[in-house]
């Protein structure tokens, strides 16, 4: 396979037994484990603080106006003013607040998308950790956040952040049903949990062509129910600015409220990079059928590129439904998931069933 | 069977109408030239006021540093939130006589609302209003202005004075 | 309607009260222990159909207060407008029309609040806009040292 | 039944009820107006709004000013329809003292309501899309406001509070260009209007959002003296611009919008629908202006001679009342403004009730409130 020259597990390889040379097999675990969460950091950093850039431009480019212009060339270090003066600024604690759980909750909050973010697949080899039950534990992470704005919104002895806390529970409860179906469509077909497995079996297509018209269903299941567990607009409920003020977070201040913040555009970085992982191939690069001449140009874009392109697309269309539509009301987006996705979920499984059987999909 | 038809019809009808919006958002994404704002600070030097824009009062000056204002007091009286002060003092003209001049035409720029009786009821004609827009100013005191420069004088032959509060139609300097 | 037509129905059906001008819109003067019953007959007549107060205001007339409605139909097209005026001026006491037309309910505790008329009836006899405690800023006789500029 | 429902929400106060100050700083009260609402879970149980936040007494203040100063402070009743207020002091005061004012400053006049209003709904829109969480729309409505308010700067100097129309007449006359611009807008927006229709209108969640929200029956809407597209969109014409046509709305031919359901859908329609018309009466009347002065012969000193007057204009938000008491001086002895969003601002306890947070957000934002008109 010509992808080969990009495969980055000879790199690691290569780094691996560098270290295990050099120190006991204790010592280089443990330095193995600090450069990887160093790097995770710094990649975290740098993507949220994008991702709030990205999304004020698209928000602007959207609305007639030029966004952020001023700090840096188009603005490009905004984020960056923007957090030096959120680090800056008063943690301002609430009288008969709950004071330890008012505390960890941005923990929480950032260290789910923490845990999500080492089973992505960023490009071949360049893996923090490969579950083989990959999508599962992405469900179960991410799932993790929701007690993050649950006791946000508890410890934080205001009514606004109490009502935006059990609107994003009863939101993030029932709509996981329907990314946990979306995702399971693709399981099927690949045969595996595992994100790399899922990866390989779409070299020759990506599900999203391969699987016709469920997969198509599926996909759309997943970028609406995703929207919806990542508490973006016209799902954002929790925080609705000109319902709850600002929701959960009303009494957060300073860093605290930055890692909302950040956990937020994590979230959404994460969910975007699933859906690519999963539908569009990840890494893979587009392939068509027998055009040797093409896919051959197509390998030669590096696997980071591709991946990079899909989630930067799925991240974009979020942001358009965002700065698009108005939001829901409670009531309609809980008709919206129990009368519409779920049921064209199930069946749409039944189906995906059905033609794996058959053998109907493109192989 | 209808009823599930109607589950279907609205479930396009829905994405049909979701669609739409997202084609207008869409369509001024991919077309930057449309934006409108305004870049305020950079554009300070290009950026010119419509002529009949209400900045602030200013007493209209000439070259040789003369105004026509008598201090007559009906800018003072016509005012509905006392922003216009106006102290006069006595002088002697040439012919020896003494005349009424103003000392200080004070103008306070905070309580003022622009409504513009003061310029359109002046009898000589000697208020108007400046393009300037800028008014911040860290010291209150500083927007409290004294209209008449230092130094300035009632121009020495002033135009028959008109009748006292003439609101009949006068030319408009901006036509 | 016509004015005078209206004014003879008025006149009719109201016999102690006293119509001061036909001139547009036609102004009757009402006793204000009357006011409801008149305002009743106003509403609920099939002749009048008086169904939208457009306005409600209070005069301080520094000897006495007028309360004066102004009333419309929006099924004959014909106007009133109805005077009351409470002689004591330092307890002025009406009732109130809130039962016959809501809107009456909020102009009233404007009325309230700004003239200090009290309406007995009213289901809500809060002051609308100032705290407790405040005076009444819209009768004449008020004063406040801080907040008037003397020019 | 009013006065037990209120005993029940003094006294049930106490019993740990749910109770949200909605406001008064709030995004989506539009100034500083307060709810006191009391939750069960999502839903309202009663909605109280508290209004005074910024009653500056307008009404007291007038009773020291001459009519000609008067002007100046309608315009900051309800700041979006600022040519309509100061025409309706204007039109009483010509009333009064039995001025004739010219063709030309009738027909200016009603270009520039019908512009103010075009402003005024354009405003409303991009707010209301905003409370719903449509941000986009806020920028798209305030846009398209933009080019009405580049009109109003070049002709009168000020953009939001112009003191334009005084009694007599104008305080100038329209600027040269002020056709050719209001000609140029009026071709912009019919192509940006429909826009709005694609981005909001259509939209299946606002649809479903505003349908059958908040319904205000004809006999309701009356009681309550719910005027304006408020009042229109429950079948109830309150026009004045139809009943008692002022300066020159009795020349042109226009529709009285009207809908018979009475929700959140039917006043969003009521106002859309109104500003295609503004655009018609516009059109009608732009290239007609007569030559003429553009102020009547006025005497130095205006006095209203002994007596009452009113008159009732047509604003934006509903109807505006002036009444003023004159004791024959240049100031009034009382004055009144009956304003549309006073009377527009209570029925919401009525319409929230029993509905959600959500929608108690979307209602007011049907209503259209100012508060400075709330509170004067």
């Amino acid at each position: 396979m010509p992808f080969n020259i990009y495969d980055f597990s000879t790199t690691t390889k290569a780094i691996d037994t560098f270290l295990k040379t050099n120190m006991s097999p204790t010592w280089a675990f443990v330095t193995e484990l600090a450069i990887v969460g160093l790097i995770i950091l710094i990649f975290y950093a740098i993507i949220g603080l994008y991702l709030v850039y990205a999304e004020r431009k698209v928000c602007a480019f959207m609305q007639n106006r030029v966004g952020p212009n001023r700090v840096g060339k188009w603005g490009l270090i905004q984020t960056i003013a923007d957090l030096i003066k959120l680090l800056m600024k008063e943690l301002i604690t609430i009288r008969k607040a709950d004071k330890l759980l008012f505390n960890i909750a941005p923990f929480i909050v950032i260290i789910a998308s923490f845990m999500a973010i080492a089973a992505i697949p960023f490009a071949k080899g360049l893996h923090a950790v490969d579950f083989n039950i990959g999508v599962f534990y992405m469900m179960a992470v991410s799932s993790i956040g929701v007690i993050g704005i649950l006791l946000a919104g508890w410890s934080s002895n205001s009514k606004y952040s109490l009502i935006g806390a059990m609107r994003s529970g009863a939101q993030v409860v029932s709509y996981e049903l329907s990314v946990g179906l979306a995702l399971l469509s693709v399981v099927i077909f690949s045969g595996s949990m595992q994100l790399s497995t899922i990866i390989e079996s779409q070299a020759n297509g990506w599900w999203i062509f391969k699987g016709h018209l469920p997969a198509i269903i599926s996909f759309v299941m997943f970028l609406i129910a995703s929207t919806a567990e990542i508490n973006r607009g016209p799902f954002d409920l929790a925080e609705a600015e000109s319902e709850l003020t600002a929701g959960f977070h009303t009494e957060y201040s300073g860093i605290r409220f930055a890692f909302f913040f950040l956990g937020e555009y994590m979230n959404m970085f994460i969910v975007a990079s699933l859906a690519a992982t999963v539908f569009l191939g990840g890494w893979m690069p587009l392939h068509i059928g027998n055009l040797e001449g093409f896919n051959h140009v197509m390998d030669f874009i590096p696997p980071i590129v591709w991946f990079f392109g899909k989630t930067i697309f799925v991240i974009y269309v979020i942001m358009w439904f965002k700065w698009t539509f108005p939001r829901l009301r409670i009531d309609q987006l809980l008709t919206l998931e129990w009368k519409y996705l779920l049921p064209i979920n199930l069946v749409n499984i039944i189906v995906i069933a059905f033609i794996v059987l058959m053998g109907w999909y493109i192989k | 069977m209808n009823s599930v038809g109607k589950y279907f019809s609205d479930i396009f009808y829905g994405l049909k109408t979701l669609w739409k919006g997202l084609m207008v958002t869409g369509y001024y994404f991919v077309h930057p030239r449309q934006i409108v704002t305004e870049q305020y600070p950079e554009n300070r030097k290009e950026l010119q006021m419509f002529d009949r824009f209400k900045g602030e009062v200013i007493l209209k000056h000439d070259e040789n540093n003369f105004h026509t204002c008598n201090g007559c007091g009906i800018c003072q009286l016509n005012c509905p939130n006392g922003s216009i002060e106006i102290i006069t003092d006595m002088a002697p003209n040439e012919e020896g006589k003494p005349v009424r001049i103003i000392d200080k035409h004070i103008y306070h720029l905070s309580m003022c609302t622009f409504c513009g009786l003061c310029v359109k009821n002046c009898p000589s004609d000697s208020l108007a209003f400046s393009q300037a827009f800028e008014h911040a100013v860290f010291d209150r005191n500083k927007l409290t202005k004294i209209l008449n420069q230092p130094g300035s004088r009632i121009k020495k032959e002033p135009k028959a004075p008109k009748p006292v509060l003439e609101t009949a139609p006068k030319s408009n300097p901006a036509n | 309607m016509e004015n005078e037509q209206l004014a003879q129905i008025l006149s009719e059906l109201f016999p102690a009260s006293e119509i001061i001008t036909t001139q547009n819109p036609i102004r009757i003067k009402v006793d204000p222990v009357l006011i409801h019953s008149v305002a009743s007959v106003l509403r609920n007549d099939k002749r009048l159909q008086f169904d939208y107060l457009f306005n409600l205001y209070g005069i301080d007339r520094e000897d006495r207060f007028s309360i004066v409605y102004y009333m419309e139909s929006t099924e004959l097209k014909h106007i009133v407008s109805v005077e009351t005026d409470l002689a004591d001026h330092d307890q002025p006491v009406v009732d109130t029309v809130s039962d016959l037309w809501i809107t009456a309910q909020y102009q009233e505790r404007e009325i309230y609040d700004l003239m200090g008329v009290t309406f007995t009836n009213h289901p809500d006899p809060r002051r609308l806009f100032l705290e407790d405690g405040w005076g009444f800023p819209l009768r004449k006789d008020y004063k406040d040292d801080i907040n008037f500029i003397e020019r | 039944m009013q006065e037990v429902e209120l005993q029940d929400i003094l006294t049930s106060r106490e019993d740990g009820d749910y109770i949200i100050n909605i406001g008064p700083q709030h995004p989506s009260t539009h100034g500083v107006l307060r709810f006191v609402v009391s939750l069960k879970g999502e839903m309202l149980d009663y909605v109280i709004p508290h209004c005074g936040y910024v009653h500056r007494g307008i009404e007291k203040m007038c009773e020291r000013l001459t009519y000609p100063q008067i002007i100046h402070l309608t315009d900051r009743m309800d700041y979006f329809s600022a040519h309509m207020n100061n025409e309706a002091v204007s039109l009483l005061v010509e009333k009064a003292i039995g001025v004739e004012v010219p063709e030309r400053v009738k027909y200016v006049r009603t270009i520039l309501s019908e512009l103010g209003r075009i402003a005024s709904h354009q405003l409303w829109w991009a707010a209301f899309g905003m409370d719903m969480g449509a941000l986009t729309c806020f920028f798209y409505g305030l846009r398209d406001r933009e080019k009405i308010l580049d009109i109003f700067d070049e002709s009168f100097g000020s953009r939001l509070l112009h003191s334009f129309i005084c009694p007599g007449g104008l305080m100038n006359d329209i600027h040269p260009n002020f056709q050719k611009r209001t000609k140029e807008f009026i071709k912009y927006f019919r192509k940006k209007l429909p826009e709005y229709d694609e981005l909001l209108t259509g939209n299946i969640i606002f649809e479903q959002r505003t349908k059958g929200m908040g319904v205000m029956s004809r006999q309701d809407a009356i009681s309550y003296g719910f005027t304006g597209p408020c009042g229109r969109a429950s079948n109830f014409a309150c026009d004045i611009r139809k009943k008692y046509p002022y300066s020159a709305y009795d020349k042109v031919d226009f529709k009285e919008i009207l809908f018979d359901e009475g929700d959140c859908w039917a006043r969003y329609k009521v106002r859309i629908a109104e500003m295609w018309e503004s655009m018609k009466i516009i059109e009608q009347l732009i290239d007609n202006i007569p030559d003429g002065d553009y102020t009547a012969k006025m005497k130095p000193i205006i006095k209203l001679p002994e007596g009452e007057y009113s008159q009732r204009v047509e604003t934006a938000k509903g109807e505006l009342g002036v009444y003023v008491v004159s004791k024959g001086e240049k100031n009034p002895y009382r004055m009144h403004f009956r304003t549309p969003n006073f009377n527009n601002l209570f029925p919401i306890s009525q319409l929230a009730a029993g509905n959600k947070i959500a929608d108690l957000i979307a209602i007011s934002g049907s209503l259209d409130l100012i508060i400075p008109d709330i509170d004067r």
